[in-house]
Order: C-alpha cells, then structure tokens, then sequence
C-alpha cells in the first residue's frame, strides 16, 4: 500500500491544498499554457524576468487538475525563482520527481511534468526558437 | 428483465477459472478489478481455446482444403452461428458479422450504409450518452454528408427523455443510435420503445449494446432492431474482436465497407462482386483465433446463466449504492438505487480528482478507472471533466465492494 | 539482399518451438506444413505471451491508472515501436499503426487519404500481380472518385515490366501501389525503383509487404517507400493484427479512417479534434494482447535472424524447383529457377484439377493451397483458374519437400 | 493415407476421365446452371422429360472443374434417368456422397452437390417455384 499513498506525501497534498505563487502577474515577460488530456489539467505559467532577460525573478500559475499537477506547479514555480532560462531549458523529467519527492507513476508522470514542460516551451516561445499554441503533456 | 428463474451465482468457484484474479498487485495485496466495463477478465476456457487453436489447428480460413484449414475453417465459420444464437439472430451467420471491437462495428454501417444513405436534409437521432465510438462517428459521417445530428436528452437522474426522443425523430430521420446502457450512467434505455419510434418514421435503428450483452440476456429479435453491437474484450472474450448482429436483409442489400480478399465472388482488373454475408464484410485474413475464443466465451456466459449474472450484478450494484450513500461528500451519477441499474456505478468525490482517487484506489489494489470514459459531451454536461468508475462482474464479491469503500474513505482522509 | 553473414539455421531446434508440428494429420501421418504464405505457424514464446497477457495483465490501455492498465498500455504501446524498428522505421510510434490485417492497412490509407485525395483525371498504378487487398480496394475507391487505375504488366515469366511502369506512370498519378513480393510467383518488385518513379511524379508509393517482412530483412528508409503493410498471421505472430507503416509526416497530415475512443483529443456535441499517430487511426479498443505478442513475434524471429530465414527459404525453394522439374508434366509459374525468388512455389499437373491435387496432397498430410489465392485477374491472364502453391518457412525441411514431390507423384499416377 | 485417395476411387476417376450424359441435348425440357466458387466448378445440366412431363426421360451436362464436381455430375445424370420431379427434389447431400461411394471432407462437399442443386433449382424454375439465376454452393 506504498507508492499509491506514498504519490501523495504530504508535502504534496499541502502544496494542492495551499499552492504557492497561484495566481496571475501584473506585468509577465511571458506566459503560456498547457494541457494535460489524460487528467484534463490545464495549467497556465507566468513569468517575469529581471532587468537582465535571462534570470527569473518570480514565476505564478494558474490552473485546473489532478493534486499531482497542482502541486509540481506550485513547487516548480517557487524552484524558478532566480533560475535562468539556460537552466530552465536544462531541467528534466528528474527534476521535477525529485521535487515532488516521489516515485510518480508512469501513467501519471505527464501530470508532473506538465507545469514544467509549459515553463520551457514559453521561455522557448519567448526567446523565439519555438512556436507551440497549447502545450500538451501525453 | 428476464422472467427465468436464475440460481445465485457460486462466485468462489467462478473465481477459480479466471487466473489473473490470483494476482497481487503493487505491495503485495491481492488484486480487485473493478474496472469491468472498460475490459472483463478472461477465464481459463477461454484463454486454452487460444492456446489450442495456435497448437492444434491455426491456419487461414475459408478455402483452404487441408486438415488445419479444414478444421479452423469450421471452428470460425460456426462461431459466427453461435454469437447470432448468443443474441437471438435467428439467420445465424448471414446476421452475424465478426468486427475487431464495437467501435468497427459501427464504423462498418455508418460507412458501408451512412456515407451513401445520408445526405442534406437527413438527420440522425443519437442520445447524449452516447460513447464516443457512436457519437464521433456519426457526428463526422453527417458532417461529411451534409445529414444533422441531433442528441436526446438525458436527465438529471440519468433517464433518456423518450418525449423528447418523440420530439427530435421525425421523418427525415434515417438512423436512431443509442446505447443499450449507459457506461457511464448504468442506465438502461427503452431500446424497443425506440425500435418501434424509429420505424414508425421509416428510420433505422442501431444499438450499441457493449454494455448490455456481457451482463444480461439480450434477444435483438424481440428488441426489434436492425443493427446491434458488442465487443468480446468485455463479455469474457478475447482482444481484437467484436460482433455487428444486422437483419439479413438489411446486411444483404448494404454494400460492402472494406475490400480484400475473402469478401469478393469475381473480380477482374476493371470490376468486382461481392461474396455472401457476413464474408461480404470481413476483407482479408479474419480474425480467427478470436472469433474461436468469442465462442467460448459466449458458452463459459450461458453455462453460468446470464440471468445469473445479471441477479449477481443488481445484488452488488444495490450493496455498493448503499455503502457510498453512507458518504456524505461523494455524488452518484445516474438512476438512483432500487431503479433498475446495471453493475456501473460512476461517482466524484468533493475535493478529491478522480485521477488522484484512482491512484490512491490502485494503492490499495483496487482497479477502477477515472476520465470521462469516452463520453465527454456527457461529461461536460453534468459540469464535471472526470468521474471514477467501478464496474462489477460475475466474479466480484461483496467483500471487495467493502474493500472500495475503505479505499475510498482513506482518500478522503488524506484529502481532508 | 543483405549482405550481412547468415548463420544456416538449426531447424531442428528450431521444430521444436512449434507444436503444432508434431501434430498428426489425418491417418496419423505427421504434418507437413507447406501453406506459409497463406498463414505461418506460432511459435510457442508467441502463444506464450498471449496466455501471460490474460493470466497476468488483461486490461484496457491508454488512460487506466491501475496496475493492470498501466502494464498493458506500456506493452501494448511500446509493441508499436517494436514493430516501427522491425522494419526500419525510425520515428517509432509515430510511424506504425497496428490494423487487423494488412488488408486493412490497404483500407486505412484507400478511404482516409483516397477518398479525400483522388478524383476524375487521376490515377492509381498497380501491378498485375496485386492481391484482392490492393486490387479491389483501390479499384473500388478509384470508382468511387472517378480516378482510373493502371496496371503493369507481368512478363511470361512473373517478372513486372519496369518499362510499362514508367509508361504508365505519369503527372496525374497520385498512388503507386504494389506488392513487394508476389504471393503466387515468388517474385520480388524493384520497390526502391518504383519509389524513386512515383517520387518523380509527385506520386506517394504505397507497398503491400505481406510476403515480404515475415521472409527478409525490410527497411522501409531505405527502400524510400511512403507507405508499407504486413500481418501478424504470417510472420509468425498472431491472427487479427497488421501494421500500417507510414511515413511521419504524412500519417500526421492524414485525417483518421474509424472514428471512436482513444482516437480523439476533444469531442463535443457538434465537433471532434484528433489524438496523435498512431492513436488517431486505432478507434476504439485496440487490439492489446495481438499487438504485445506481434512485438514477441518480431524478436522471434529476428532472434533466428532474417537473413538466416531469407537463405533458408532460398536454398528449399531451389531445391524443390529442381525436383519439380523433374516432371515434365507440371508446369512452375513465377521466375526460372536460380533468379531471385521467394519461398513460394505454384504450379499445375496437366490433367489434375488444383483442388483435386491438394486433396491427395492432403492425404499425405502435406498442406498445400490451391486456388487463385486471391489474385483471379492474374490467374485470368495466365489463363488459368486456380494454382496449386507450396510456401516455405524458416521451419520446413528438405524432407519435407521430397514428401510433398512424392505426394504429387502419387496424384500423377491416380489421374494417369 | 486413407481419406484422401479413397476420395478418388477407381469408380470417381472413371467417370471424371470417361463423363457419362455429357453434352448437350437436342431438345430439353429445361436446362440450368451452376457454379461453386470454391474450385471454379462449373456445370450445365440438360434434362427431358417423358410426355407425363413428370419422369426424367433423361439428363445430360456440360462443364468444367475438379474432379469431384465432375465425376458426380457423370452418376447424378446416370441416376436420373426415370426418377420423377417429385423425386428429385428429395435427393439430398447424402444420396450424392452415397452416388459416389466415398466421404466428401466437409470442404469439399460443395463440389460433390453441385451438380444435384444445379438440377433441383432447374427443376424448380421449370415448375415456377423459384426463381434463380445461376445456382451457387458454397
Ligand atoms: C501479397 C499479399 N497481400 C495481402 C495479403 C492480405 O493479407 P491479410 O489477409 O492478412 O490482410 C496477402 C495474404 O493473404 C498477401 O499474400
Ligand atoms: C457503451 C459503449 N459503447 C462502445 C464501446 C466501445 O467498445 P470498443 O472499445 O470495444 O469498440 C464501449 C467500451 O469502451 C462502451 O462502453
């Protein structure tokens, strides 16, 4: 009766029930949102770079969905603060499960990642090297 | 409902021909699969008429003259006889089509008949639970026609409004398609109530009866449809197979949906004739092996008795309403308890996503499955993106009911 | 032809994965099996994994978060890249679409892109030695859209006339479509060549490997082909399973053929957006345990080695041309012994009907197929009716061949 | 190695070699068609009948086809002769298998009683009791 229970540690309920930076910015150098179609999450990432256009001063989120959704965006957004877009870029599948600090399983890795995977394609869009409408994680 | 006497099932013993209900899953507990109504379990007949088909006789069909093709030959063609007999088509094969799943099933007519049948003016008459193998395929067969679609609706409780069935059905109506029951709703719809609306306007009817036939006796003569649907994954069969019942006359006029070989008399390099039904419609290497197993399938579900089956499935499916009754943040989609009902029973609770419940349900090794169960437009119209699904069988038991309901107050703890 | 190094094969060892060979037919003569081309045998890690799908993780795919789910669909899904590999394909999933048959393969692409994409003025280029697959289904959709269909001719001795191919091929062809090897003469199309032709002209090239992909090793990269189909059944895999190659770029572009669940992203009342390749083409509940054990299949038998399989088969289809020769009143279809061929061998006795010679054949429990195997319009034009054709696998045995010469013998002596 | 040559027995190979009635009649009451897809058996059979116009006088055939097919035509226009309409249309499979003294194999059945549905379905049509363009087994 582990991994199931153990998915939802409390760290995670906490952040689902209290998410962090949720809302939206008054001034984001960029924004971009995303889907999940398996859980239907919707997820909407904001971000506001410093005066330098590389690192982030903060980053926000709104959105919809599964507990595992909401709370890697909620973790993810206070990780941003003060990464740079290169690290954003470089963050991967590990990251954000060794955020959550739990095995998640395969079926539900696409609600973990979905708040990351809409960071990155929005600083993408914004540094114009992508063009992506809605994000998708499936 | 079926007025035979049915004798209660002697569920430890049926428990015993289906393998994989041994199985423990996760850390160690035993498995409790309630997710039926996505995909059944398979019992040991079943799987050895695989096994013996590939180690005795595998071999293609039709016009092989060799022992093997002799004998694969007649397995398959007599198993398209036993599915008619299974559902009440008196013309056996010639009523009987093997499709890979429901869904082709449906694909088939509305192909095969829709695209030339159903043009500007037209409409067809879906119902708004329909699953998405009705409903998208219809909805894009009218698009691509010109015809209309028009959707009953379903009421709070999960009933089919039939006024307003009355309403939409009119005489530029040319196809009725509806659910036998719902897989979502576990509600069952007046299928002969809306064969005879349908013929009244000189309108056919379809009925997608995946749902129905695994649990309950279905007789499509006395129903008085023209087409009818089911799938072997979900009444104890294998994979990779499904069933199109059409009355004789209708499958003899239609042209057919895919070409190949096996489904032509003569062909030249500029023209074709087709071959009998059901072969008509069944282009290339069948599906053998299943088609065998759906078979036995269809036996393994007589010898227990459908009646049985379906008594067993009502007893659950009132045992469960009452315990999740007993929570008061937890809404029950559908017709409410002591209505008749099928062994679906789909729910939220408050706070808790069906996803995050589903996950936490699996921990506990209980299978059930959350989404909207290819029935969005449903889904969107009671206001919620995903519900959680328990589906019961002829092998589930009351204890693993009790075992949901202890899963389920443990997510509402954790979520608390 | 490869030109990697091929180990002969150790039949013997190899007999022995198969059961059904040891089985006897008949009066109680073991069976030879010589009717590959129409249906392989399975070898037992293949009907192995089928019976440990349903003991040990039956469940519907895709979107189920228990277990049993999450094991099928990571199978059932990675079967798909398993397969893409298998015949070079390099985009994985993206690339293959598992369909009941290569039939439907044909089907699939014929109605998702023919229908849309062919109309008056247009034409399709086949060959004279297409099966009913290929041959009927786009002659039946050229009808339906007014496109005209071609073919190129066959030579006496089975070769296909390379420069009929480019008269016939010109700006207004949309689709190129042809066997890769014959299923009555053995003979092998130049696909690299016909490819590089439809390119030319603008044309896609749509491959029917069916007799192909179970005998050699096939890259559809470097063969530069658009679209490429196969079937489980005759590749040592299951009944009910084939796979669509296609070309990532143009599956994404294609609109879907069935439509259902699983096949769509979001669906409405009024409209319907679509899931990715390969989910966009597979409606409905796919075909899980045919799609796993294909994957098994495809290890099976590169596991032998391909190139093992493909000399093999030439070295006893040599060896049974010469022995055949041996009658001087039994006529070979196909290329002269010694050119490139394929494992498959059709012939005719003077005086003795096909069906006649395959019934004595049967006797002897050699197995054997006549008939037109579905190709009548090439029968036609070598002014037979039907064929009597041997097929060999990585299985059969020199033995074997001299059982089936005296089999044919005796038939001789009966009608002398 | 029984079934299979026993299919073809001294007395079937006798008649597929040397057909009996096989022609075509200079005045018959009715003639007929068939065919059977399964080998490409395809059969003509004549028949005149006596003044009663009830008795066969006598049966004749043409066509084309494996041996079975063939063989059964040659003794099922034999027995004809001066069997009633009446009595023709009682034949059934077994008394064709039992005209050619061996078992059939269920696949091949279809060649064996063509030639006997080809004559009841000609007697049918003559009679105005069905109506059939080419008889077909299969
Ligand atoms: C060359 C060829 N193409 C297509 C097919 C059709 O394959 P299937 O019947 O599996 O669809 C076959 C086999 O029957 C074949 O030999
Ligand atoms: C009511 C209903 N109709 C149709 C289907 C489609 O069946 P299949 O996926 O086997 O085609 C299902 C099951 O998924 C169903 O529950």
């Amino acid at each position: 009766m582990s991994a199931g229970r153990d998915m939802y540690r409390q760290q995670i309920l906490d952040h689902y029930k209290n998410p962090r930076n949720y809302g939206e910015l008054d001034d984001p150098t960029f924004s971009h949102v995303g889907e999940n179609p398996l859980c239907g999450d919707e997820i909407r990432v904001e971000v506001k770079l410093d005066e330098d256009d590389e690192t982030i001063e903060y980053a926000a989120f709104t959105g919809d969905g599964c507990a595992i959704s909401q709370a890697s965006a909620s973790m993810l957004t206070d990780e941003l603060r003060g990464l740079t877009l290169k690290e954003l870029a470089a963050l991967d599948r590990e990251d954000v499960t060794d955020l959550l600090g739990v095995d998640v399983s395969p079926m539900r890795v696409k609600c973990a990642v979905l708040s990351e995977k809409v960071a990155q394609d929005g600083a993408a869009i914004y540094e114009g090297e992508k063009e992506v409408d809605v994000t998708k994680t499936e | 409902m079926s007025t035979q006497a049915s004798e209660p099932l002697d569920v430890e013993r049926i428990r015993r021909d289906f393998p994989i209900l041994g199985r423990e899953v996760g850390a160690g507990d035993r498995l409790i699969y309630l997710d039926n109504a996505a995909t059944s379990q398979t019992p040991d007949p079943v799987i050895d008429a695989v096994s013996e088909y590939y180690r005795g006789y595998n071999s293609n069909v039709h016009r092989g003259i060799h022992h093997l093709s002799e004998e694969a030959s007649i397995a398959y063609e007599e198993a398209h006889d036993r599915l008619a007999e299974f559902v009440g088509a008196s013309g056996g094969r010639e009523e009987l089509v093997f499709t890979k799943n429901t869904t082709e099933a449906l694909n088939l007519v509305a192909h095969a008949w829709g695209l030339r049948e159903l043009g500007p003016g037209d409409n067809v008459v879906m119902t708004e639970m329909e699953h998405h193998s009705s409903l998208v395929t219809w909805q894009q067969i009218a698009k691509r026609t010109g015809a209309e679609v028009r959707y009953v609706r379903v009421d709070g409780d999960g009933h089919l409004d039939t006024d307003h069935a009355r309403e939409l059905v009119d005489e530029d109506t040319e196809m009725v398609s509806t659910v036998h029951v719902s897989n979502v709703l576990g509600t069952m719809t007046p299928v002969a109530e809306l064969a005879g609306l349908a013929h009244e306007h000189g309108s056919h009817i379809f009925v997608d009866g995946a749902q129905a036939v695994p649990h309950r006796p279905v007789d499509v003569e006395e129903l008085g449809v023209d087409f009818y649907a089911f799938s072997g994954h979900k009444m104890c069969g294998p994979t990779g197979i499904g069933c199109l019942y059409g009355r004789a006359d209708l499958l003899a006029a239609m042209e057919p949906f895919m070409y190949g070989g096996g489904m032509v008399r003569k062909v030249t390099f500029e023209e074709t004739t087709w071959n009998d039904v059901p072969w008509k419609f069944e282009a290339g290497t069948p599906l053998i092996a299943e088609g065998i197993a759906l078979a036995e399938a269809a036996d393994y579900l007589e010898d227990v008795g459908l009646d049985s089956i379906d008594r067993h499935e009502h007893e659950l499916t009132e045992y469960a309403m009452g315990r999740l009754e007993e929570f008061d943040d937890l809404e029950i989609y559908g017709p409410p308890r002591g209505e008749e009902r099928t062994g679906v029973v789909s729910f939220n609770l408050e706070n808790v996503h069906a996803h995050d419940l589903a996950s936490i349900m699996n921990d506990h090794a209980v299978a059930i499955r959350p989404g909207d169960h290819c029935t969005q437009p449903l889904h969107d119209s009671m206001g919620i993106t995903a519900s959680a699904r328990a589906s019961f069988y002829l092998y589930n038991t009351k204890a693993e009911v009790d075992a949901l309901i202890e899963a389920i107050d443990d997510a509402r703890q954790l979520f608390a």
